[in-house]
């Protein structure tokens, strides 16, 4: 392929898109609207995942203590741990504190201050992942001066499934999601051939080779493609904002923060626009190809 | 130049055969007329010589080349060769007049510039000057088959395979185009053109292939349209 | 029965009008061809009768009645009783040559047996018996036209409108489709073809109406092709 | 049209279901996708819904009394209101022993029976509408007995908002899922029609009525909107009982027990296979009408 053909090839590619303008938009909304879907499920995923991750940093090990026990030795062989996030001391009177204040301060604790406070000292400890829990407890237990080492077992039982079926789904689904855009596209392109395909036969007939025909569908393919995701990438980029502003301003619940680091979001918008890029260019060569036999 | 050897032809799912052993030679520079009646076999032997369809059996050599054997890449080299007048035209329909009959040139990479130039010329030839800009569902009929014609020939083709290429054209303008491929073909050019415009045939006195039924029933040097 | 008063028709985007002002009357059971060079406007005339386009200026009556001013209901009983042949044929891609021919019935509402019957013999007529299952990208040209002309014959229209329906045919075929369409004048049908058929039209001595860049230049009850 | 025409009509619509089959599928893929979606969408939505209620079913007013309050006024108090659903009496040893529980066991309230209970008895009530418990918690705080009505007003502001916040995400993505199904149907389609174009126009001239060019383009949408709805609805149905069943197995929470009241989950079937129909033959006929222009 000479200068003055790859000159033509571009030329022609500007034309055929202009002449298709209907067929190329259409496509690319189609494009947009899977890859718009695909945007929100994998934002609806970094969150849960967050959101997921949040819940199970609040699951902490209650650690309570003998009367007789050397809160020292105890801070010494929690530090010893591998596992162990931090950990923080709560004496009997903090504890009656919070438990008064867990009351409403409307019951009146009043005859369990000092000696009469029934509550042991206690650590409270923040373990790295949730699945470690039950087995930082158990050795916990064996630490000298403590009395038990408690959790929620039913809450962390729960959170260890929940995870890893929210993960099942979010793999299932996007894996359909992603196919279903896919399928759509060749779809589209394929039936855009397929009006052409008469065309396409006689540039055949005239001795233009495989990439001079394809030149113009493959760069149809890629603008379709590009539209659609920069579309897609706006529109969902625009309501991920507005919703994640309405948000945390509305502090629903501690874990229902959206995620805003910039680098996560901006990887999957990496994702979508070269995704989107790739299926129409692709899915143009693919459709192309079945008309390219001498 | 052409040469086919006992080609025999059978389209799927049908059972008799549209050309049942065919044997002719057709050297550099000939100027071959293919006469007889509608379903003898005319297009399917061009289509052969083409390569838009392959033989059942036998053989068809362009330039002393199997063209069954070719490569693609060869056989689009072939192709731009060949000047090719279609029975049904099979114009560009997303493109104009002039751009129709660039796309021959483009295939080959010529600059814009003589592009231009000799796209000009040929529709001149063609006497479709001013037409340029017209897409081909805009022109009459006659003037889709000429630009079909403008196609073929502003390549400065070896061969010009031209199939029914007058059948929508009035009679004046039918001889000036004949008289268009005698010049073509004096310039060098090999020149086959299936057609039933017997009066034309009858009048340029040149070789004359008729076929019937799939075979060829005679082969003149300086024949006509038929015996009567 | 066929009217056509002051017509003028300018293509949209085109400067040139392809017609310029024609006024025609066709008499029920008149043998009309329309000739003329090509570009000349037969098709564009014809596309008119059977309101394809509207005219730009001018009126076309068909028994009286004015065609701009029809409803659609009114239009399609108009069309159904006109025979067309299409100079690109216009076959239905997806249906066989049967099926193409049987259309023109069922739009009718004809019985299933009396279109079998019908259709047969519109083929038989034409030259077509046998290929009836065939698809039309299965035939020739000249195969494919004929079925245009089945289509048109099936139906026993009023009016038969042809537009060049013998390019692709030879001389033999032509002449006997050309004694078909005396036949079916000689019933009492309407006939106009635009045809380039010179040999056949000087044969016939019918009525010749001469188009030329829009405008009727000759009109002649037992014409020739050309003056020469 | 007679009946010669009608059954032309019919044995056209098969012939031509027949030649297109290939289209015809696919069409139906892509309808069976955009409804799968939406099926989806709508049974996560329901699901959704019921685990709202469910939580919100569980918040309720903590009414303490004085020690010297006559329990039987209030409870007539209690009855009287609108809205409650439920109450049952808490006395103050029951508080103590659900107390200690929620500590484990593990810690010694040994001196706080009896005499030393520092808990008031109390009503735990249930409201029929979270909206209406801080206007029922005022009224409660009225009854004579009554020492605080308290509730959890973070929690119910939560779920309040939450409620109508998911209210929302469903009705705009259930809307923007449904306006992509017929927007992708009928550009199928309409790509379908558009290589049809020439034969349509042929048809007219012909002299065919708009219905006879019409019916079996119309047939062969309905046909490929109930193919896809079908198996849409196949897909959807199996994945979901497959799914409940596993929640059901696992009761990972109280509230995420899958909805599976039948009569919910046919009107959502039964929508599906209406919806697709419908779209399948008004996408045909919107398709077809632009190119019936005599
Ligand atoms: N693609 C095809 N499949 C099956 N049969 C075909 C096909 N093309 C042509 N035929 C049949 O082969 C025979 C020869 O066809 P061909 O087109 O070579 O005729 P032709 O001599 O060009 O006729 P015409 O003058 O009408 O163009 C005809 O009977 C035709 O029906
Ligand atoms: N759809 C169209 N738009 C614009 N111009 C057109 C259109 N159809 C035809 N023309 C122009 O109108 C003129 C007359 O065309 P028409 O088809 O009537 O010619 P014709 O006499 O049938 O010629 P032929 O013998 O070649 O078929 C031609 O110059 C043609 O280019
Ligand atoms: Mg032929
Ligand atoms: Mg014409």
């Amino acid at each position: 392929m000479n200068s003055n053909s790859l000159r033509y090839c571009l030329r022609q590619s500007y034309i055929s898109l202009w002449r298709n303008v209907w067929l190329v938009a259409v496509t690319a909304g189609i494009i947009a609207i899977s890859l718009a879907m695909l945007g929100g499920f994998l934002l609806f995923a970094v969150n849960a995942g967050q959101a997921m991750r949040t819940i199970e940093s609040t699951v902490d090990i209650s650690v309570f203590l003998y009367d007789s026990a050397d809160k020292e030795e105890v801070r010494r062989g929690l530090i010893a741990l591998e596992g162990v996030e931090s950990f923080v001391f709560v004496s009997k009177e903090d504890g009656l504190a919070e438990f008064s204040r867990s009351l409403g301060d409307r019951v009146p604790l009043s005859g369990l201050e000092g000696e009469n406070n029934p509550l042991p000292d206690m650590y409270r400890v923040k373990v790295v992942r949730t699945d470690l829990v039950p087995v930082l407890a158990a050795e916990i237990q064996n630490i000298p001066g403590v009395e038990s080492a408690d959790y929620g077992e039913h809450l962390v039982g729960l959170l260890t499934r929940v995870t890893g079926w929210l993960n099942k789904i979010f793999i299932i689904t996007g894996t359909l999601l992603a196919l279903g855009a896919v399928f759509l596209i060749v779809t589209v392109i394929r039936l855009s051939v397929l009006t052409r395909q008469e065309e396409i036969s006689v540039m055949k007939y005239l001795g233009a080779s495989n990439w001079f025909i394809r030149f113009p569908f493959l760069m149809e393919g890629i603008v379709m493609g590009w539209t659609g995701t920069v579309a897609a990438a706006l529109a969902v980029g625009l309501a991920y904002f507005r919703l994640a502003a309405f948000m945390q301003r509305e502090t629903l619940a501690f874990f229902l923060q959206p995620v805003t680091h910039m680098p996560t979001l901006f990887s999957i918008l990496a994702t979508l626009l070269a995704t989107g890029t790739a299926m129409g260019g692709l899915g143009s060569l693919i459709s192309v190809r079945k008309y390219l036999k001498a | 130049m052409i040469e086919i050897r006992d080609v025999q032809k059978i389209y799927n799912g049908s059972s008799a055969g549209a050309l049942s052993g065919v044997s002719l030679n057709i050297a550099r520079g000939d100027f071959v007329f293919l006469v007889g009646p509608s379903g003898a076999g005319k297009s399917t032997l061009i289509k052969l010589i083409f390569r838009e369809i392959d033989p059942t059996s036998g053989k068809v050599f362009f330039n002393g080349r199997d063209m069954a054997g070719l490569r693609e890449s060869e056989l689009l080299k072939v192709r731009r060769k060949i000047g090719m007048v279609f029975q049904d035209f099979r114009l560009l329909r997303q493109k104009t007049v002039f751009e129709n009959v660039a796309f021959a040139l483009e295939v080959l990479g010529e600059s814009p510039r003589a592009i231009r130039a000799r796209v000009s010329l040929a529709l001149e030839r063609v006497g479709l000057a001013g037409k340029e800009n017209s897409f081909p569902s805009r022109l009459s009929g006659g003037e889709q088959q000429r630009v079909g014609i403008a196609r073929a020939i502003v390549k400065d083709p070896l061969v010009i395979l031209a199939d029914e290429p007058t059948g929508n054209v009035d009679r004046e303008n039918s001889r000036r185009l004949m008289e268009l491929f005698e010049d073509i073909n004096r310039s060098g050019t090999t020149v086959i053109i299936a057609t039933h415009a017997w009066d034309l045939v009858n009048g340029m006195k040149k070789r004359v292939v008729a076929l019937e039924k799939g075979l060829i029933v005679r082969d003149e040097e300086r024949g006509t349209y038929s015996h009567e």
